[in-house]
């Protein structure tokens, strides 16, 4: 017990306050660091460096091989736009997560609002951009809090229920689109350079990601509500038991998720200039990939939104890099799949021995 | 109600009634807490105690019965209502976000803010030190609520419920795991509490806590009230029939076995963090009690024994043969039964049938070439149940309909089916009411003079005193003393199991 | 005898007993993709000319497995004939084996299936014209020498596979192309967003690329979108096979000279003539049947069952504008 | 067997038990099985009787050739699901089983010697998908995201987009004939020899036992002596195993084998199994509910295949399906703890002595 000082023949207490070392000090006793060095060590132990770091190699390895990956403009560009849209979906992936769910309908509400930004131009020609961002937005966070509803209140999980709707939106888009589809020549030229634009040398859509992405990250990070959502994935029991707001809660985490998505609809339609039936397919898993690799536990409770928004970028970097790095680009998913599990066991890992070492420092103190 | 608000009790419960599906778990509660006091409630195990605290928090909505918060009548939904009434709850498990730190555990909800609503970090941990300060230990409010020992998780739930500056503050057993000093130290802050006026209600098993504290008890019987007394007006062993409802003595009926060979033989057995060096022998015939504190790691030994846990270090045998490690099902071949303590989550596959249950561990024996139908588990197991008398109406009844001594019966009936020589048996008599613990413990009793080596692990110091040949207390882990039955009294008991600690201070 | 009474409306007019009314239905590597729109477009438009039904069925995604239901389908139903566009030469053959013992009429259009299995391939083009015309065309805007790279659409698609074939035969061959080089061919499904990022690698991998030829609709509007915004815009050049809707945009800005098609109205409505042709018996399939195709005048069935469509035809700025399709 | 002579044996017994709380018929008509089977006859009729064709010759052989990789996919997924796991890598496996045929095949290899190979590899995937589930303790959700990923990967990797299309005929027939002059599909004897095997297994032996306490509660099951992460291993290893089989009888019916071969099969099994009644929480389901469900599923896409109506619509209807099917228990039992939801309030009965002595 760490409050209590016990006299014990083969514990040498009085060394407690020098030798330790300072991750294990992070662990069990972080106030005993000074603040710099307690800042220091948590952001140098955390996955979110880690899979940075392996994202600049990857990067390095790539632009080493050819310079163009990196250091063209049009290279550039690709590398900070390419994950924006990935990037927002992993965002309202890791969101979910965090509360113990799982959102696999967000391909497929992307696939829906790309369509509605179609064809809200095609009927209205003159609408501003903005309203149909913000069109995409709302029917993301309706199809999301559909999602909510039935999980928060039906006490079914999410896996099943996204996988329900997973379809069943897919099934509503493509009736809705029958054998139509949007072309470039439907949309806007300003909505087009939406998906192109740089400002300073950096693309809009990267902005606008990175955005949303501090908005999430800040929110989780120093907000009430935030909080109760790792809470709740903690341990949803103890969170009922507290009287945390659950399923307001997990309300609100969906609907994120799904207006994340619905964003992100829109943005691939200015990126890409065409909506076919096949936009956002599979795309759930790749955010969820990207949480996971990120380090956000697939059980909730703990990862940040920054995890996995690198977690998006790199998914996306290598796919870019393996052609550059001369294996075929087939082999993009081999690799995302060796990525993840080797995420979750290296999460386990650590797990397993910082569970040890705090059930240890129990012996120690 | 002609009173006027200010005299209102702080908290008012009358003839409240809940039931889970067939277990009624509170028959008809009562309880008046005024305020500016500190009102114990005992009962045995199972009495319902838990039961009415967690209606008063919302946890539970009662089925009847009136419900009165200073005079308002009030029906919460979540607990959160109860929160917002001032009403705050210490229950009996913690109740821990293990990923969090420590601090925010404490203000989870309602977190200090800063300016444009932003959590105030340095101001929640001063203020947790402050707590901490107050009840006199040193967790360090950065760190992970994962990995605390139970003594440390309690001590963070009590840290939650003073800081929430409530008129009723509720405690559920918060002393079940701690040490002299720290019982002390939260003495002091629930007294102080107190002379502020606002109302405490508080949960022991342990008498000389409730005659210390207290000011009024109230004693509460198979889900009923019984009687409310102050503490002045009467004495523990008044109290102890009021709860037991009959004479103690007959609640154990020990009959002396003639002890044989060793049957089980444990070497110095360690695993980091929970328990180091254990030995211990039990003999046929014998019944050996462990006893300690809650958290202890009596139940962490059993598990390593049977093999349900991994151990670090040391050796288990059985009749001299020595038994794998983490295998349970070598542990069963080589004669040993483990009954463990928490019947739902363990014992039993509660949403299977009562045949499953019983027929689960002999089921291999039974099947044909392999090959297992239902009726040939009925009728392995039918007898079975017949014998330890379970009561239900059909052998397809699923374990969750049935009451909890029903259910430790069939648990029982599953292990004695494998004819084991040696019964490891944690908490026997958990959430049993009074008739069939003692069934229970003649059972027990029974088993032994047919030559059964026993290892029995209770909270209950009375069990393990008229029960057991021979007493192992452990604390912290360790084996702090061993004591025969002649020995073996309350106070000899108490001060191994919180040896450790109060040596330390 | 079609009675109109609620009993008889079921399963009585399936098949061709129907007293003349023939009933097909369309079958496109897959729905929701514009180059097969505009061809059953042209397809429905026959059928009203010729007074039969005509129904699109179709997969999601373009693969063979997911074909072999719909053929199967036919099958059951006992439509007079079929017209697909093939996923795979091999992989469809015992589903229209089948659907051919129940008496439907198998007419590929597009991409063939392996000769033995159908009754007539509705051939866009030759081979070799269409790979002649493209490569005229990069050859053309690059000035005749450079490296190019080819952005196909599935790695399998035989009618893409033998125009590559073409291209590097001609390449090899013909002395006028001894300056350029095919450095790269990749492959985007015929999926927007992939064929996007493949054109986005060709671009990295091979600074020095000249041109790309995209003999597929999906893929040269993909390139032509990725390359409108993209710093290589008018010093890479662009053609292949599109749609002039799809391609107007980058015709008028730039990016692209000029790209080659056939009608694919004009394809699906042949095809209809000819499976209607096939299915009332007029025609037999062999060599040297001819039929008559409405406005688009008389064919004659070709060696192998092949009916050839026509010549390509070249989109430029200046003519783009007179078509809409 | 009397079990007197025991030490151990209490007296002797003095309670017997009916072994059944209702009867036969009860116990086997009002269950969810039976209403999924129900549905699948209903909806079989009304398609039979409405639904041009679907009473024609070929239907059912087609509908079997569809739905056998399901099926057959379907029976350990169940066993799986049942312990509370989940394998959504089952397609994925299937897919690259299909490519490894193809490649041995094309290298030169017989089919027979080719499938051998490609069976072990869906064990060996299977077996890498139980051993990081059962024996690291990782939540099979989350590693079998990653070898859906893996394992596609690599088919996709070893033949790009390419396809093998030639197979032998003596052995592509065997997956597209049927049995004699009848109409059902060659494929139904290896899955009927399946089932059976799979039935015994859950249901009449000691080792499906474990499965369904391990759904049921995998700590007591655990205390009982039960091994968890054998039976878990095992069941991966069977499922990647079953999972090659089908993808080595989808790539002979379909002549083709393709890295993306079966994609998002994964999801229709799942749906028809837990449509057929297994709980997703584990502990609860029996495998002629899922059959059902398979056929469920199978008849309803046929059926909207013969009216012309798009795929999209069926998957619209299989969502609903699935959605429904898992919310209706909720909602059912939601409803019922509302009907009689006024036990707060009673009237006050003055008369209690433990009320009235309350206030001391
Ligand atoms: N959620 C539940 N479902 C079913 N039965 C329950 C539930 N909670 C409690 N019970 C039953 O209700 C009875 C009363 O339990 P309760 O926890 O209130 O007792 P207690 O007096 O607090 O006992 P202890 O002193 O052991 O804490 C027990 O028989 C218990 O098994
Ligand atoms: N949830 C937990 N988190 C951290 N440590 C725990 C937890 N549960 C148990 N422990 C540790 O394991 C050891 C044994 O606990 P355990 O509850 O088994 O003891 P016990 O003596 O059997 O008490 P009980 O009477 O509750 O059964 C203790 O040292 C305790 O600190
Ligand atoms: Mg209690
Ligand atoms: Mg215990």
């Amino acid at each position: 017990m760490s409050h209590t000082d016990i006299e014990r023949p083969d514990s040498s207490h009085d060394d407690s306050h020098t030798e330790v070392s300072a991750s294990e000090a992070l662990l069990v006793e972080p106030s005993r660091l000074s603040p710099t060095r307690r800042a220091l060590t948590t952001v140098l132990r955390s996955r979110e460096l880690s899979i940075f770091l392996v994202l600049v190699a990857v990067v390095v390895l790539a632009t080493t091989k050819n310079n163009a990956f990196l250091f063209s403009s049009d290279g550039w560009r690709n590398f900070l736009l390419n994950p924006s849209i990935l990037l927002l979906l992993a965002v309202g992936q890791a969101v979910v997560i965090i509360t113990r769910n799982v959102d696999l309908s967000v391909g497929s509400v992307m696939a829906l609002t790309a369509y509605l930004t179609g064809r809200l131009f095609i009927e209205q020609p003159n609408i501003p951009i903005v309203a149909v961002l913000a069109a995409c937005l709302l029917l993301g966070a309706v199809l999301g809090l559909v999602n909510g509803v039935l999980v928060a209140y039906g006490g079914v999980p999410a896996l099943v229920i996204t996988l329900g709707t997973l379809y069943i939106y897919r099934g509503i888009m493509l009736t809705w689109a029958g054998s139509d589809r949007i072309n470039a020549g439907d949309l806007p030229r300003e909505f087009l350079q939406l998906g192109t634009r740089s400002v300073l040398g950096v693309p809009l859509l990267t902005i606008l990601a990175l955005v949303v992405l501090a908005i999430v990250g800040y929110y989780l990070y120093t907000a009430r509500g935030g909080r109760e959502l790792y809470a709740i994935g903690s341990d949803p029991d103890a969170a009922v038991l507290y009287g945390l707001p659950v399923r307001r809660r997990l309300l609100a985490a969906f609907v994120l998720s799904g207006a994340l998505a619905g964003l992100a609809g829109a943005l691939y339609t200015a990126r890409y200039g065409t909506v076919s039936s096949s936009v956002g397919l599979g795309i759930e898993l790749q955010a969820v990939a990207a949480a996971v690799i990120g380090g956000v536990a697939i059980f909730g409770g703990s990862g940040t939104v920054w995890g996995a928004a690198i977690g998006a970028f790199l998914l996306v970097t290598i796919n870019r890099a393996l052609p550059s790095l001369g294996i075929e680009d087939f082999w993009q998913r081999a690799v995302v799949g060796a990525l993840i599990l080797g995420a979750i066991v290296l999460d386990r890992v650590l797990a397993v021995r910082q569970a040890r070492k705090l059930a240890e420092s129990r012996d120690h103190s | 109600m002609l009173a006027s608000n200010a005299a209102a009790p702080v908290l008012e419960l009358r003839d409240v009634s809940k039931s889970f599906g067939p277990v009624v778990a509170l028959r008809s509660g009562s309880l008046r807490v005024e305020a500016g006091s500190i009102h114990a409630l005992v009962g045995e195990n199972g009495a319902g105690k838990s039961t009415l605290v967690k209606v008063v928090a919302g946890v539970h909505r009662r089925d009847s019965g009136t419900f009165e918060l200073g005079g308002e009548p009030v029906d919460f939904s979540s607990t959160a209502e109860s929160k917002k009434s001032g009403v705050a709850v210490i229950y009996q498990e913690p109740t821990l976000f293990p990923d969090l730190s420590v601090t925010e555990n404490i203000f989870m909800g309602r977190q200090i803010l800063a300016a444009g609503r932003r959590i105030d970090r340095p101001a929640m941990y001063a203020e947790a030190e402050r707590l901490f300060d107050r009840l006199g230990v040193r967790i360090d409010p950065r760190r992970p609520a994962e990995g605390l020992s139970i003594a440390d998780q309690q001590i963070i739930e009590i840290a939650k419920a003073i800081s929430l500056d409530a008129r009723l503050l509720v405690m559920d057993e918060p002393t079940a795991a701690l040490s002299g000093v720290e019982v002390d130290r939260l003495f002091a802050v629930a007294r102080s509490l107190r002379d502020e006026g606002r109302a405490l209600v508080f949960i022991s098993h342990r008498f000389d806590e409730v005659f210390d504290l207290a000011d009024t008890v109230t004693v509460m019987r198979d889900g009923s009230y019984i009687d409310t007394k102050t503490i002045a007006d009467t004495t523990p062993s008044e109290l102890v029939s009021l709860m037991v409802g009959r004479d103690v003595d007959d609640l154990f009926p020990k009959v002396a076995a003639e002890i044989g060979e060793p049957v089980l033989q444990v070497r110095g057995l360690s695993r980091a963090g929970v328990f180091h060096d254990i030995d211990l022998e039990v003999r046929a015939g014998e019944i050996v009690g462990l006893a300690g504190l809650v958290g202890a790691g009596r139940s962490e030994v059993a598990r390593a024994v049977f093999g349900v846990d991994s151990y670090d270090s040391g050796s288990v045998s059985v009749s001299g043969r020595p038994v794998k490690a983490k295998a349970p099902r070598s542990a069963i071949r080589d004669g040993m039964a483990f009954i463990p303590e928490d019947r739902r989550k363990q014992g039993l596959v509660i949403d299977s049938s009562v045949t499953r249950n019983v027929a689960g561990v002999i089921r291999r024996s039974i099947a044909k070439a392999g090959l297992l139908t239902s009726s040939m588990e009925n009728r392995a197991a039918g007898p079975w149940a017949g014998r330890l008398e379970v009561k239900t109406s059909a052998l397809d009844m699923t374990a969750a309909t049935m009451s909890g001594g029903n259910q430790q019966k069939v648990v029982i009936a599953k292990w004695l089916a494998t004819h084991p020589k040696l019964l490891i048996i944690d908490e026997p008599t958990r959430g049993i009411d009074v008739g069939t613990k003692a069934e229970v413990h003649r059972l027990l009793s029974e088993l032994a003079g047919q030559g059964l080596a026993i290892l029995m692990i209770s909270s209950e110091l009375p069990e393990v005193l008229g029960m057991a040949d021979r007493v192992v207390v452990l604390c912290e882990g360790r084996i702090t003393a061993e004591l025969d039955r002649a020995d073996a009294t309350p106070e000899a008991v108490m001060h191994a199991a919180t040896h450790h600690l109060e040596t330390a201070r | 005898a079609c009675g109109s009474d609620d009993g008889g409306d079921s399963g009585s007019d399936s098949g061709s007993d129907g007293g003349g009314e023939l009933s097909m239905t369309m079958l496109p590597k897959n729905l929701g993709n514009p180059y097969f729109d505009t061809s059953t477009a042209g397809a429905e438009a026959a059928a009203e000319d010729l007074g039969i039904e005509i129904e699109e069925v179709g997969p999601e995604t373009a693969s063979p497995d997911a074909q072999v239901s719909y053929i199967n389908t036919v099958a059951q139903q006992g439509k007079d004939a079929l017209i697909l566009s093939a996923n795979d030469p091999e992989a469809l053959c015992d589903a229209i084996d089948e659907a051919r013992s129940a008496d439907v009429k198998v007419i590929t259009f597009d991409a063939d299936t392996n000769p033995d299995c159908r009754d007539l391939f509705i051939n866009q083009a030759t081979a070799e014209g269409i790979a002649a015309k493209q490569l005229e065309l990069i050859s053309e805007q690059i000035g005749g020498k450079g490296e190019i790279a080819i952005l196909s659409a599935a790695a399998n698609a035989t009618n893409q596979n033998a125009w590559i074939d073409m291209m590097e035969k001609e390449l090899a061959d013909n002395p006028d192309y001894a300056d350029i080089e095919l450095v790269d061919t990749v492959y985007g499904d015929d999926d927007d967003q992939k064929s996007f990022d493949q054109t986005e690698a060709l671009l990295q991998n091979h600074p020095d690329l000249k041109g790309i030829i995209s003999p597929t609709t999906v893929g040269i509007a993909a390139a032509a979108r990725y390359l409108s915004d993209s710093s290589s815009k008018g010093k890479v050049a662009l053609t292949g096979l599109g749609t002039p809707n799809q391609m107007r945009e980058y015709v008028e800005n730039g990016t692209v000279e000029s790209f080659a098609l056939w009608n694919p109205s004009d394809l699906g409505a042949l095809a209809t003539y000819a499976a209607a042709a096939l299915a009332n018996g007029d025609i037999s399939g062999e060599e040297g049947d001819s039929f008559e195709a409405g406005d688009l005048g008389e064919f004659e069935v070709g060696a192998d069952g092949v009916v050839l469509l026509g010549e390509p035809f070249t989109f430029d700025a200046d003519n783009i504008g007179d078509f809409d399709f | 067997m009397t079990t007197t002579q025991s030490p151990a044996a209490p007296a002797a017994p003095t309670r017997t038990y009916a072994d059944y709380s209702a009867p036969l018929w009860r116990r086997w008509l009002l269950t969810r099985e039976m209403a999924v089977i129900a549905l699948t006859v209903a909806v079989f009729v009304y398609a039979t009787i409405n639904v041009d064709n679907f009473d024609g010759p070929l239907t059912v052989k087609f509908l079997l050739q569809d739905i056998a990789p399901i099926l057959l996919i379907a029976l350990p997924m169940t066993l799986i699901i049942i312990t509370g796991e989940i394998d959504l890598s089952v397609a994925s496996i299937m897919g690259l089983s299909s490519v490894l045929l193809g490649v041995f095949h094309d290298s030169g290899m017989s089919i027979p010697a080719a499938a051998v190979l490609a069976l072990l590899a869906g064990l060996a995937c299977g077996a890498l998908n139980g051993f990081l589930i059962a024996y690291v303790g990782l939540p099979s959700l989350a590693v079998t995201i990653g070898t859906l990923a893996l394992f596609r990967g690599i088919a996709v990797g070893l033949l790009g987009t390419t396809a093998i299309t030639e197979f032998t005929d003596k052995w592509s027939d065997l997956a597209t004939n049927t049995i004699g002059e009848s109409r059902i599909p060659l494929v139904m004897i290896p899955f009927a020899v399946l089932t059976i095997a799979f039935v015994v297994l859950l249901h009449f032996s000691t080792f499906g036992r474990g499965i369904y306490e391990i759904g049921l509660n995998d700590e007591a099951a655990h205390f009982t002596g039960v091994n968890v992460a054998r039976t878990k291993f095992i069941l991966f290893v069977l499922s990647g195993v079953v999972s090659a089989f089908a993808g080595i009888y989808f790539t002979l019916r379909y002549g083709s084998a393709r890295g993306d071969n079966a994609t998002g099969y994964e999801l229709q099994v799942i749906a028809a199994v837990l449509l057929g009644g297994v709980s997703i929480f584990g502990g609860r389901g029996r495998l002629h509910g899922v059959l059902a469900g398979v056929v469920l599923i199978g008849v309803i896409s046929s059926a909207l295949r013969l009216e012309s109506v798009t795929v999209n619509v069926t998957n619209i209807i299989v969502g609903l399906l699935l959605v429904a099917s898992v919310i209706l228990p909720s909602v059912l039992a939601w409803t019922s703890s509302r009907l009689p939801r006024k036990a707060a309030t009673p009237p006050e009965s003055s008369s209690t002595p433990n009320a009235a002595s309350a206030g001391v």
